[in-house]
């Protein structure tokens, strides 16, 4: 797609402008949290747990605080009592009390130099009663099983769920009448499913600064999604008032949705507490995988019917998710795991259940695609199956399926824009659907096809825009670019609006003390839900400016037009206004400064309630959807068994790209990321122990193992998205797995049960096949 | 608290090592520094071996080739001389981490540091190669078949280093290294090296046992059989008879006792293709 | 990381009953084991020291018996750190003994060890064939020292 | 202060002392004594290539290097490539390819990138995908890297 002679481009929106902040990146000079460096800093270590679940009996840290350099040391019993928690509140900020995974920070320590906090962090004795640990969702709901949260009932609950024991929540979602309707299915496939633990492997790993000022006020710097989210878990685990922080974010090097909780925010502003100095935490990669999150680790229970011609009549899934030791975003992701578990087709009749439980591992929360990668694993594969079992090609299978225009999504919510049908369309065609690929001697290659569809939105956001003195615009929106690009789409909506160019505007840092609320760089929201607040905010910028050139002009607003270049007009004559003179009207004569400020949240009410049943659905209002569909080639070497991607066509429906390349760059980004998902990437736990936490033995994919990916972007203007956008950032990974998957049935035969499919798993399957033939 | 040492000569370097018992030799540094980053190892010194000139440089001997334990696996990767049953060598210095890690990493320091799934171990003992060791008291040649005694645990002598690997000269008949590994630069799960010797092959598989595996009996007992896929078979299996493979990430000592007879099978066939 | 196994020594049930319990003889079984002494009645402290390559690793352990079935069954807890406190070692087992005719007793083992902190994050396929090699040598050693009628009391 | 001592250090083409611990690699010294934070700790274990910077024209893991072993080597980091064309084309490349996104890789990529350019000036898909490989990015998918560092080498070469 080539922005620059497209007709439907504008002056900004549509183009493959470059990010605003990339000179600073390819010259060496972003600055990430490591970068940063105050004067007077202390350095701090972490005191992880040996035990998965232990009581703390007592703290020793007099050798720790006489050691060189030692500044400040923290255990549980220096931090309040408060607990923070998306869903449930249910984490400190520092283990108190108990641990409840291996690992888990029970003390930290501030000291002059970061060897020598290091070295002291080793002094401190933690005496613990340990207690048997609970390793698996199935061992947590054992009926004698240890309790990881004794005090759960007294937890505030932001969402209840029926959370008791070590039952962390409980969905069940149901259309239709699933039970009644196997009778009438001419075909019915049915399966188990496992996912393991995925790592995010952000490049930069997580860390934070905090600096105390004499008033008491903490100023907080750290690697995040969201400043807001920070300055809420920070305040809410110290029981500070929110406005005694102030949260900042410096480059942010990669967040997948481990930056948008809270990581070591909390202990670092505990640290710099107890201190009165600046303190700098920054976590080592191998930190960075013990103790952040992780993709949780799925069992899915699945069984689809359709009649003799293939159309789907029934699915039923239901899903077990390990929760690991803190509710976290999980109780969020099931529910949204099986509000996609039926897939972008018409199901008339659905059940869809869940269980999410506590065990003795670390967190698992938000990771891109939210539980959809999972489910999409195996409702895509049983598609497949069902297509396999009728003598359908997949496509011709999902085409009869498809959730069409019009249709709404299972449980209720609205579908608007639907550009899926393009989507299949335009894979089919790239990929060469209907040529078979020549396997090379010995190996086995087939294509593979997956769709999907991604849900953008969410919650509170907000921006404000002022046109400053000289007519230039200032954006400040309060969401954090996380290097997708979002800085630079924003300022492309804003810059259209105002019809400036985008090198009039500039884009403020997020910071607590001055921006406008933003939920957070998640459930590919930005470009959407902000996108929509920049619109709104530039158009009130707008309004104001007609209003003073009305003035200026003496003419009735009516008769004005905005052109290009931020004039106002009289329509139909020469006559107009630079914003510089409106601005300086406006700074210096008359009404004041031009501000316009817009917010929103999500607000269309999505799903019928009855329909999720009591304990249903976390987000009542959720947002729009995007759609795509993916087509993999694979090769399998016979030998090994090991599969590998050679090629992949991705088509995404994002509504209307407002920059074409950031956009390439999600599906792309998106399809490696499912990519190393499908084939290799497995968080392993040796009994308590994460046995992998290194890039020596946890692989993410490289360029050498990366096939080319043929991004294609679709547009179904969503009518209520600015400029028609809507979400790009996660549904790029959604059908990877599962299309991987059934390219790999293609080849071998049979349904992947299991992730990921590594040449471990295939071999067998090859060695059967040589058997068969 | 490590100080770097950099030692001009052999002798000056292994006289260090006796003289400051908690000293390590570094050469690349690849993997010993990164095993100080992780607060895996703690030494008083690190004797670089990097300043040597002697250590450096691949020399045609009367023998056959000498490669100074300095060697960078970059170096070897490129090598004109690893051609015919020598070119595995080659094959296999290419596989290595990267680019970038290949410009740092050495033969000698991954030879002494023998870790069981790095690549040159399998290629070695298939090329019927010398491992020279230096001390105080002088060199000594060790052959690679035995060199690995067990896990991690080598014939080296605290003290000394690994001065040079000896193969013989190369011979104009095709060898391969193939090696499975998760991603490109991963260390290998399992890895065969396989070299063409007259009616028969020389094998030696590496990752699965704490050095690599070699058997001359059942080199003898497939010679003249090379197209008679039982008797491959019986060649593989008796390989992995000798194979003792961990359990880890990369795979299950299982399922790399069922990968050797068929790597093996596929090396010798690669070779078949490239007579 | 779980680990078992069984063997036999050429003894009956209550010498190698009595000899499980003897730490001057295990002491000198236990690969490594530099101390051993027994600090309260069903517990015992020892200094083990371990090598792998380049990386070596000295551990002071308390070794408690938690429970016992004299002379068929006993469970040992174990933990320790080093003395750095850069990583930690627990390990909990179980060991049954049985009458295996000819004055034989056959000994099954298994033990789930779990090791943290700098040596707890690499090399898990190593680190057990490691243990698995040690276990192998400490058979051998009480075997024989039991079958030569080492034990002390 | 024990365990520390003075490092000669041939850096960007000035020689600089800095004061450092005795086992500092050279990432920690470029990074805490001499303000030069282009390249990133990623890992500390050499994987990931964040810290990829050049001694004596060769890229290296400054994270895998003692600063100790630095002595009479030259050492350039990004901050030393202003007035380099060729580096001056790799970054424009990548500023417009869509090949930079969160950045922390940026730089050490950039490293790699100049070397093999260096040392093969117009370089295949599968060259370049090859020579990367030990700099992760975990956001690109490497498509518009590989693609930009395919542009640079074109017009460098023409």
């Amino acid at each position: 797609m080539n922005a620059e002679f497209d007709p439907s481009v504008g002056t900004a929106v549509g183009r493959s402008t470059p990010k605003l902040e990339n000179r600073e990146k390819v010259t060496g000079r972003a600055e990430y949290i490591d970068d940063l460096y105050r004067p007077n800093m202390l350095h701090a270590a972490i005191l992880g747990s040996p035990f998965a679940h232990a009581r703390i009996l007592s703290y020793d840290v007099s050798e720790a605080l006489a050691a060189p350099g030692v500044v400040g040391v923290i255990t549980g019993d220096d931090v309040p009592a408060g607990r923070m928690g998306a869903f449930i509140k249910d984490e400190h900020a520092l283990a108190k009390g108990k641990v409840l995974y291996l690992g888990e920070p029970v003390a930290a320590v501030a000291a002059e130099t970061l060897e020598q906090a290091r070295a002291a962090v080793n002094l401190i004795r933690v005496e613990y009663l340990e207690l048997p640990a609970v390793l698996s969702p199935e061992a947590g709901l054992a009926p004698d099983a240890p309790i990881l949260h004794e005090a759960l009932a007294d937890y505030i609950k932001v969402f209840d769920a029926g959370s008791t024991g070590n039952l962390c929540s409980r969905t069940e979602l149901t259309e239709g009448d699933v039970d009644a309707a196997w009778a009438g299915c001419a075909v019915i496939v049915e399966g188990e499913f496992t996912t393991q633990a995925q790592a995010h492997v952000a490049m930069e790993p997580c860390g934070a600064l905090a600096e105390m000022d004499a008033q008491g006020r903490v100023t907080l710097w750290s690697a995040n999604q969201s400043v807001f989210r920070v300055q809420a878990n920070v305040c809410e685990s110290l029981q500070l008032p929110m406005s005694r922080l102030r949260s900042l974010t410096p480059r942010v090097g990669g967040g997948f949705g481990n930056k948008m909780e809270a990581h070591i925010q909390p202990l670092t502003v505990a640290l710099a507490m107890k201190t009165g100095r600046p303190v700098k935490c920054v976590l080592t990669r191998e930190e960075d995988f013990e103790i952040v999150r992780a993709r949780h680790p799925f069992r899915i229970r699945m069984k689809t019917g359709a009649d003799a011609e293939g159309r789907l009549i029934a699915r039923e899934c239901e899903v077990l998710l390990d929760c690991g030791a803190f509710a976290d975003d999980s109780p969020g992701v099931m529910g949204y795991a099986l509000l996609m578990s039926g897939g972008p087709y018409r199901i008339p009749n659905q059940r869809a259940t869940g269980k999410l439980v506590y065990t003795n591992k670390l967190r698992f929360g938000a990771y891109r695609g939210f539980g959809n990668p999972q489910v999409s694993f195996a409702s895509e594969q049983q598609i497949d199956e069902i297509a396999r079992k009728l003598s359908l090609d997949p496509i011709e299978m999902r085409r009869r399926n498809l959730l069409q225009p019009g249709d709404g999504w299972f449980v209720g919510p609205k579908v608007a824009s639907n550009g899926l049908s393009a989507c299949l369309d335009a894979v089919e065609k790239a990929s060469a659907w209907g040529r078979k690929p020549d396997a090379k001697p010995g190996t086995r290659r087939a294509k593979g096809i997956a769709l999907s569809a991604h849900i953008s939105g969410l919650l509170g956001t907000g921006a404000i825009v002022r046109m400053l003195e000289d007519g230039t615009i200032s954006l400040n929106t309060g969401a954090t670019d996380i290097g997708q690009g979002s800085d630079t789409a924003l300022a492309q909506i804003c810059a259209e609006t105002l019809k400036v160019p985008v090198e009039m505007v500039s884009v403020a840092s997020p910071d607590t003390d001055g921006s406008p609320y933003n939920w957070g760089t998640t459930a590919s929201r930005v470009t959407y839900t902000t996108g929509r607040a920049v619109a709104g905010a530039a158009g009130e910028v707008l309004r104001q400016a007609m209003g003073h050139a009305a003035e200026m002009l003496d003419v009735p607003v009516e008769d004005l037009e905005l052109r290009e270049g931020g004039r106002i007009a009289i329509r139909g004559s020469n006559t107009d206004l630079p914003f510089a003179a409106i601005s300086g009207r406006a700074h210096w004569a008359k009404g004041g400064p031009i501000v316009g400020s817009h917010t929103l949240v999500f607000d269309e009410p999505t799903h019928d309630p009855k329909r999720a049943i009591a304990l249903g659905l976390p987000f009542p209002r959720i947002g729009v959807f995007s759609f795509a569909a993916t087509v993999v080639d694979v090769e399998i070497d016979e030998v090994t068994g090991q599969a590998r991607v050679t090629e992949a066509w991705s088509a995404v429906d994002v509504g209307r790209a407002i920059n074409p390349r950031l956009v390439d760059v999600q599906i792309e980004g998106g399809f490696i990321q499912g990519m190393g998902f499908a084939l290799y990437e497995e968080m392993v736990w040796d009994g308590p122990k994460l046995a992998n936490p290194s890039l020596l033995d946890y692989k993410v994919p490289t360029s050498a193992d990366s096939p080319h990916v043929h991004s294609i972007i679709v547009e179904d203007p969503e009518p209520s998205g600015p400029f028609g956008a809507k979400g790009a950032g996660e549904i790029g990974l959604n059908p990877v797995p599962a299309a991987i998957a059934n390219a790999v049935g293609a080849a071998l035969g049979g349904v992947s049960h299991d992730l990921p499919l590594t040449a471990e798993r295939l071999l067998p399957r090859i060695i059967e096949a040589e058997h068969a033939a | 608290m490590s100080f770097v040492l950099s030692p001009r000569t052999v002798e000056e370097a292994v006289g260090l090592l006796a003289e400051l018992p908690d000293a390590l030799p570094m050469s690349g540094g690849a993997s010993l520094v990164a095993m100080k980053n992780a607060r895996l190892i703690e030494a008083s010194h690190f004797v670089s071996l990097a300043g040597i000139a002697s250590l450096h440089g691949i020399t045609a001997t009367d023998t056959g080739l000498r490669i100074g334990g300095m060697t960078r696996h970059a170096q070897l990767a490129a090598c004109d001389l690893l051609t015919g049953d020598l070119s595995m060598l080659r094959q296999a210095a290419g596989q290595i981490a990267n680019r970038v890690v290949r410009n740092m990493g050495t033969i000698g320091g991954a030879v002494g540091n023998a870790d069981p799934a790095a690549d040159y171990l399998a290629v070695l003992a298939c090329g019927d190669a010398h491992v020279e060791l230096t001390g105080t008291e002088g060199s000594r040649l060790v052959a690679m078949t035995d060199y690995v005694t067990d896990w991690y645990e080598t014939l080296r002598e605290p003290g000394e280093i690994v001065t040079a690997i000896h193969l013989p000269a190369a011979r104009p008949v095709p060898s391969v290294y193939r090696k499975l590994c998760r991603v490109p630069g991963d260390y290998a799960t399992a890895s065969v090296a396989c070299a063409s010797d007259g009616d028969g092959v020389r094998v030696a598989v590496g990752a699965c046992g704490h050095g690599p595996i070699r058997s001359r009996e059942a080199e003898a007992a497939l010679r003249g059989n090379l197209r008679d896929p039982v008797a491959i078979a019986a060649f593989g299996a008796a390989l992995a008879d000798l194979a003792d493979p961990v359990d880890d990430v990369r795979g299950t000592s299982e399922f790399r006792l069922r990968l050797i007879p068929r790597m093996v099978a596929a090396a010798i066939s690669d070779l078949e293709g490239k007579r | 990381m779980h680990l078992e196994g069984e063997f036999t020594v050429a003894a009956p049930r209550l010498t190698v009953w009595q000899a499980v319990h003897d730490p001057a003889l295990l002491a000198r079984c236990v690969p490594g084991c530099e101390e051993a002494a027994q600090i309260g009645e069903n517990s015992y402290r020892a200094v083990v020291k371990a090598k792998v390559g380049p990386i070596s690793a000295r551990f002071t352990l308390v070794v408690d018996i938690v429970e016992e079935e004299a002379p068929d069954r006993l469970r040992i807890k174990a933990q320790g750190e080093e003395g750095s406190r850069a990583s930690m070692l627990t390990a909990e087992s179980e060991l049954a003994l049985s009458d295996d005719g000819d004055g034989r007793t056959r000994v099954t083992w298994a033990s789930d060890v779990n090791l943290s902190g700098r040596l707890g994050k690499y090399g898990l396929g190593l680190m057990k064939k490691k243990a698995e090699s040690l276990s192998a040598e400490f058979v051998t050693a009480f075997s024989r020292r039991v079958e030569t009628g080492e034990v002390v009391e | 202060m024990p365990g520390k001592q003075v490092f000669t250090l041939d850096l960007n083409g000035r020689e600089t002392e800095v004061f450092a611990p005795a086992d500092a690699t050279l990432l920690d010294v470029l990074r805490d004594n001499c303000a030069l934070r282009a390249a990133k700790r990623g890992c500390n274990q050499g994987v990931c290539g964040a810290c990829t910077v050049m001694i004596d024209d060769v890229p290296v893991r400054a994270c895998l290097t003692m600063a100790g072993a630095c002595g009479g080597r030259a050492i350039r980091t990004l901050e030393g490539y202003g007035d380099d064309p060729v580096m001056g084309r790799l970054q424009e490349a990548m500023n417009a390819s869509g090949g930079v996104q969160c950045g922390f890789c940026t730089s050490g990529l950039l490293i790699t990138a100049r070397n093999l350019l260096a040392e093969s000036p117009r370089p295949a898909q599968a060259e370049i995908r090859s020579a990367l490989s030990g700099n992760l990015c975990r956001c690109t998918g490497y498509v518009r890297i590989v693609e930009a560092i395919a542009s640079a080498a074109e017009e460098v070469a023409r």
